[in-house]
């Protein structure tokens, strides 16, 4: 296990996107592109390095990426510019069969905007990476059944998204990408919407998955606690770039400029 | 008005081509022919050949199994029953036996045509004045070559009314899979779902109150057809109206229109019971 | 006089090929040599016939009199009449092409039924297979008129009759349309096919066929067929029908200048043919036809007109 | 088959009721008829009256304002162009004033019944049956009897076409505006948007795929009217298809059959233009 | 002013309310309600006064009825038993007229899952509001660009909401409930996909205001610091029912019961 490479990522999001990279490579900010083109840049040149079997957390201000970033992993995005390696192979030379291949059993996601399906079940939902892999739907069940109860949904297992609170969707898009077993979980704000009592249970279980099962879990997260608490390494964004990574500690200690110092400010005291 | 110099025309061509078609090739298009009919002639001659409370019953249990509503199972029965009442029972089956087959047809034709146009915008692109010329070239005028050459009755009947009729199917079912939720499907494919699962799991059953639209503008626009069927002599309902409208006996026409009408209702609220999910019946 | 007062004459724009061109020459004739403002309403003939009754139309140009219920009915009530002959000797009867009693060498058909002259002879099973109909293929197809059509209730009456309600289906077309595919498409792969059919048509005149003898016409027969309600034990030929032009009564009473005409004009009906005969051969339509006869035959119908009329008429032709 | 002694008919009650309808109102059908046929000629006045290459370019003109394509504008221009050199113009301008009527009548009728039909269960409930009778009811059954009330030609051609080709627009608006996420929908009422504002501001535009795919439908099938309007008397292409195929002239049929299809794909690409969000063209 | 007075509100969601409301009263648990009727209890008999000119805010685990209860407020739920009031009208008396007036000048609301206009640009969903209420375009649209800078979206007003970022999204729904210049703001989980530095700047923003112009807003967080900084008042929701009722120090010193205790626990050394 290599984890993920990312070698000089740029995704610009638009019509005329050629345009517009070679004013990122002229190094115009985000805001002026935005003005002189019209397209917007989701990422500058990212490279980054997500070793297996951690727990990595994204940070940044609301629009500098992450999601994007996250996107690119298993490829819902197509980068505009740059190459992603997991395991050594080149994600973007993937065929169609080995990129579904790839997706079914290395990679699975939360999705911000939880992207349930509203016709399917609580249980269909979380089961949905297990039967694309070809588990037998049985088999398949008794695995979400798990999920869903380890989620704290027992009993909403046959009711449909739309009976559901925003908290309780959460959980559900978390059952299902949970239940998926895959090597890499991308999880973008997939605690957001969650009490902090389910909150921290479901913090705990992720820090026993990563322990026990040796996963790699990229995490974006907004709370400084959590990532402070579950992540082994953290990355911050700021508009498409990427402005720093580090340990948990080496960030507190030692912030690479006053965004990141500003960011971290809050909680420095209490766990520096 | 418009300067008589510019004018072209292409009459003579295309009625020479048409005559060197049925002259030359009319006994292929007979053997093509043949092969339908033989299909036809089955499903009619169960509809005819059942007494006619068991064909009832069977669609009474249809239109429950689709639907699970009691009013609308029972009012198929009645329905069915004044067709029967209004000394239509024959000429009815004749003409369910046509529409059947041209529904199914059209269904087995168009959803996987809009399908592909909303998968492939090439397709689309292709498609979409095909579907205008289908649906707008009056029937006759490529009924008669038709007739001509697959000879008068019920196969270019029902050929005339897939034409006819299945362009809604397949604009609607374009349309429905167009609008899907984008995230939903992003993730379906996030989780590796193949094509096809993503397609029959996710696409068609969100798309689905909208191909239904479309399935229900194909069985009113092939009904609507029954009449330009029996123009070129297939036997049914059609015929009875016709000739009602030929002697002017606006009630007799309107007692066979009452009986196609009926059957667009029977079909349509049974297909229509079948698509709709589980969860909101 | 009716044109004078500024009144349009309307003409019903009957579809099929001689109504079409009579239609155009008698429009020709009016427009040019008695300065109407003509006009043709196309439609379908019960509903031309219907808008005689209303006076939307005023003239029918080819009304096979007696045969059509709302015609007979507005009739009756005065309000339409019929004026003249519009050509006389119309027939109709039960058809196979030639080639199926004397085969065709020119193309390579071979007689298929040598003796088959009469409708008695239909019967016989080895004819009924001749004819037979694919969707009922132990039974033979009889191509009737088309749906709702007087001489459909006849045919179909005349079946009975013959006793051949059992091995004939009693296909009936829709439309004329149909009727004249399916014949011109039998016609040209040389298939044998038995149909009801009629003159003066361009099929009639474009393809050799072969009438079917029947009985003798009598009254008690015809009235016998014609009662939709009476059981057929036996039928007989069709009699000879009168086709005249059909005007509403309260135009024939506005201008009696116009109907002096119509009484007069009847078409000699091999003219009828000949001028059919020129449509399908040289694939012009009906105006192009009528345009032909007014130039080539003024001795026809000249006679109809007064003579000033006919100057203004033929001046306007060239 | 069916027993007999259950028959029942209705023919003779129908029969004399349109008998006393004609004889009785005749003159007060008239009336209205005149009236609308006022506006017809009107339409139709205009267009015939304007050289033919103005109504080309004005088209286009309409075609860039809707569509802001180059090549679809050409396009229409072409296909104009097509049916005057194939010696259409005068009947196509016919047509066009026929199917203009119908469809801008089919639009106002057609959008404020599908909300309604969508706004509340009940009007749903009455509206659907009424349109399946209007999109299967043979059209000569009710033509007769209007023919014998309006008298011959193009009011009852405008007539028809509406009754047989509003019913899409009805179904489309409906499904369109039942399907408009609800969330949206509440997000506007929980602002005190009123009714009016959440329709018109909300629930039409975001319904406008499927409300557009209606007016498609609706369109296609008054255009596939045509043929069936000249056989009460309308003039245009429907005449001269009519007249091609009674005297089984395919290619004459075929030509003013163009004629229609061209009409009808101009007509569509106009309006779909005009119905799509600005932010996409 | 007198604020929103909650009279025995119960919530019953799916057919069958009669039997469920019933079985409520018999006291039965959520769950086991749900098994037996298959109706989901939202609320279960709550009665709470909100201040008017305060920050209210509500916690709770998720799921526990939160978004229903604050979408009673202004009526996009009707209660299946109890009544409310405002300023002493009851608000389910009122008619279609007086219940749009109430909404486009009295309350306005930011949604869980946003739920912006997707067809309308970023600032034609800020003037919403405005725009209902019969404010003229251009003076909306000033208010609205306003508003767009204050969440930090200047550049943005002309983007589609396809086009943003979750948190950008969602501060369009905020600036549009604060554009509205309303007496009430219902905030249901408003800032939960902000990061940090824009997230303690918003609340800034909504103390400010709650000072300055003596709004009442009623603010649903799962963050128990922010519920702590900006709430006068806490009000903590369990399984539908209102569990405790309190000053953030009443209830960080004597939570009513063990619930209470662990979902503040977390925190409780902090500020107490
Ligand atoms: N439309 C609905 N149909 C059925 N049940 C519903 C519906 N909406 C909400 N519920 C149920 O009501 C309960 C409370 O939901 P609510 O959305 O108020 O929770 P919440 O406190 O806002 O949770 P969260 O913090 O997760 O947003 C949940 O159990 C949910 O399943
Ligand atoms: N489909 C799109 N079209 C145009 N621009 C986009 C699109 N998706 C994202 N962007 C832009 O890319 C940038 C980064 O968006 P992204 O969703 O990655 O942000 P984020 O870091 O996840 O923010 P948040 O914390 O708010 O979720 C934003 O400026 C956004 O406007
Ligand atoms: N349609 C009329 C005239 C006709 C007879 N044959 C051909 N045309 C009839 O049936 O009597
Ligand atoms: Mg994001
Ligand atoms: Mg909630």
């Amino acid at each position: 296990m290599s984890g993920i490479q990312i070698r000089g990522v740029s995704k610009i999001f638009g019509a005329g996107a050629d345009k517009a990279i070679a004013l990122v490579e002229q190094g115009l900010s985000k805001a002026e592109i935005l003005e002189k083109t019209g397209c917007g840049v989701g990422l500058r040149n990212i490279t980054l390095d997500i070793p297996a079997g951690e727990i990595f957390v994204i940070m940044g201000l609301s629009g500098s990426g992450k999601s994007t970033l996250v996107r690119h992993l298993n490829r819902l995005i197509e980068p505009s510019a740059g190459e992603i390696f997991f395991d050594n192979t080149n994600v973007l030379t993937l065929g169609r069969k080995e990129l579904r291949a790839f997706r079914t059993n290395r990679i699975s996601m939360v999705f911000q905007s939880f992207a349930l399906a509203p016709h399917k079940t609580v249980l269909q939902n979380v089961i949905y990476g297990q039967i694309s892999r070809g588990t037998a739907r049985k088999q398949a069940e008794a695995i979400g059944m798990e999920w869903i109860a380890k989620v704290g949904l027992s009993g909403y297992e046959h009711r449909y998204p739309d009976q559901l609170s925003g908290g309780m969707k959460q959980r559900v898009g978390l059952a299902r990408a949970l239940a998926a077993d895959t090597d890499v979980i991308l999880m973008d704000e997939a605690f957001s919407a969650l009490d902090p009592l389910i909150r921290s249970d479901m913090q705990d279980q992720l820090l026993q998955l990563q322990r026990d099962l040796a996963k790699t879990i990229v995490f974006i997260t907004h709370d400084l606690d959590e990532a402070l608490r579950i992540g082994s390494r953290i990355a911050i964004l700021k508009d498409g770039e990427l402005v720093q990574v580090g340990t948990p500690n080496d960030i507190l200690a030692n912030p690479a400029n006053d965004y990141v110092a500003r960011f971290v400010q809050g909680r420095t005291a209490v766990h520096a | 008005m418009f300067p008589e110099s510019l004018n072209f025309s292409i009459r003579k061509p295309i009625n020479h081509f048409v005559d060197m078609l049925v002259t030359n090739y009319g006994s292929t298009f007979r053997a093509i022919s043949d092969a339908i009919l033989q299909v036809l002639l089955l499903i009619e001659g169960v509809l005819r050949g059942t007494p006619w409370w068991v064909v009832i019953i069977a669609f009474m249990v249809l239109a429950w199994l689709g639907t699970r509503r009691v009013v609308l199972t029972i009012g198929v029965g009645i329905m069915l029953l004044v067709v029967g009442m209004l000394g239509l029972w024959d000429q009815t089956m004749q003409t369910l036996a046509l529409m059947t087959m041209a529904t199914l047809i059209s269904v087995v034709i168009g959803i996987p045509l809009g399908i592909l146009a909303a998968k492939f915008r090439s397709v689309q692109r292709i498609i979409l004045p095909v579907l205008d010329v289908m649906q707008t070239m009056p029937s006759f005028v490529y009924l008669i070559p038709a007739l001509m050459l697959f000879g008068l009755g019920k196969v270019p009947a029902v050929l005339a009314t897939i034409i006819y009729a299945v362009p809604p199917l397949i604009r609607l079912t374009d349309l429905g899979i167009r609008q899907v939720d984008h995230e939903v499907v992003e993730a379906s494919t996030a989780f590796g779902g193949s094509p096809m699962r993503i397609l029959f799991g996710t696409e068609l059953p969100l798309a689905m109150p909208t191909i239904m639209a479309g399935l229900n503008q194909t069985i009113m626009m092939a009904l609507s057809m029954v009449v330009v069927a029996s123009m070129i002599g297939a036997r049914g309902l059609g015929e009875t109206v016709l000739n009602g409208i030929q002697t002017l006996d606006v009630g007799k026409g309107l007692e066979a229109g009452i009986g196609i009408v009926i059957l667009a209702i029977v079909l349509d609220r049974i297909t229509q019971g079948f698509g709709k999910p589980r969860r909101f019946k | 006089s009716y044109c004078g007062d500024g009144n349009t004459l309307t003409f019903a724009g009957i579809g099929w090929e001689s109504g079409d061109f009579i239609t155009k020459v008698m429009e020709t004739i009016f427009a040019k040599g008695y300065d109407c403002k003509t006009d043709t309403i196309t439609g379908n003939s019960i509903t031309l016939e219907n808008a005689v009754a209303t006076n939307d139309v005023q003239i029918f140009a080819e009304e096979w009199i007696g045969r059509s219920d709302i015609w007979n009915k507005a009739e009756s009530e005065g309000k339409v009449q019929a004026i003249g002959d519009t050509f006389a000797g119309a027939s109709e009867g039960w058809f196979v092409p030639t080639y199926v009693v004397k085969g065709d060498e020119a193309r390579g058909i071979k007689p298929v039924a040598p003796d088959l002259k009469s409708v008695d002879q239909l019967k016989d099973p080895a004819i009924v297979s001749l004819f037979s109909d694919p969707e009922e293929p132990s039974k033979g197809r009889f191509l009737n008129c088309p749906s709702g059509w007087t001489c459909e209730g006849v045919s179909t009456a005349k079946l009975e009759g013959y006793g051949l309600g059992d091995s004939y289906t009693n296909f009936r077309p829709g439309t004329g349309t149909a009727l004249d595919a399916a014949i011109s498409s039998a016609y040209k792969q040389g298939q044998p096919i038995l149909f009801y059919y009629w003159s003066p048509t361009a099929i009639m005149g474009k393809y050799a066929l072969t009438q079917l003898e029947e009985p003798a016409y009598s009254d008690a027969c015809w009235a016998n067929l014609t009662d939709p309600a009476a059981k057929h034990e036996a039928a007989c030929a069709f009699p000879s029908v009168k086709v005249a032009y059909g005007v509403n009564s309260e135009f024939a009473k506005a201008a009696p200048e116009i109907i002096e005409v119509l009484a007069k004009a009847t078409f000699p009906l091999d003219q009828v043919n000949a001028s059919l005969a020129y449509m399908v051969d040289n694939e012009v339509d009906a105006a192009k036809a009528a345009e032909v006869f007014l130039k080539e035959k003024a001795d026809i119908w000249g006679a109809w007109v007064s003579p000033e009329a006919k100057d203004k008429i033929s001046a306007s032709l060239n």
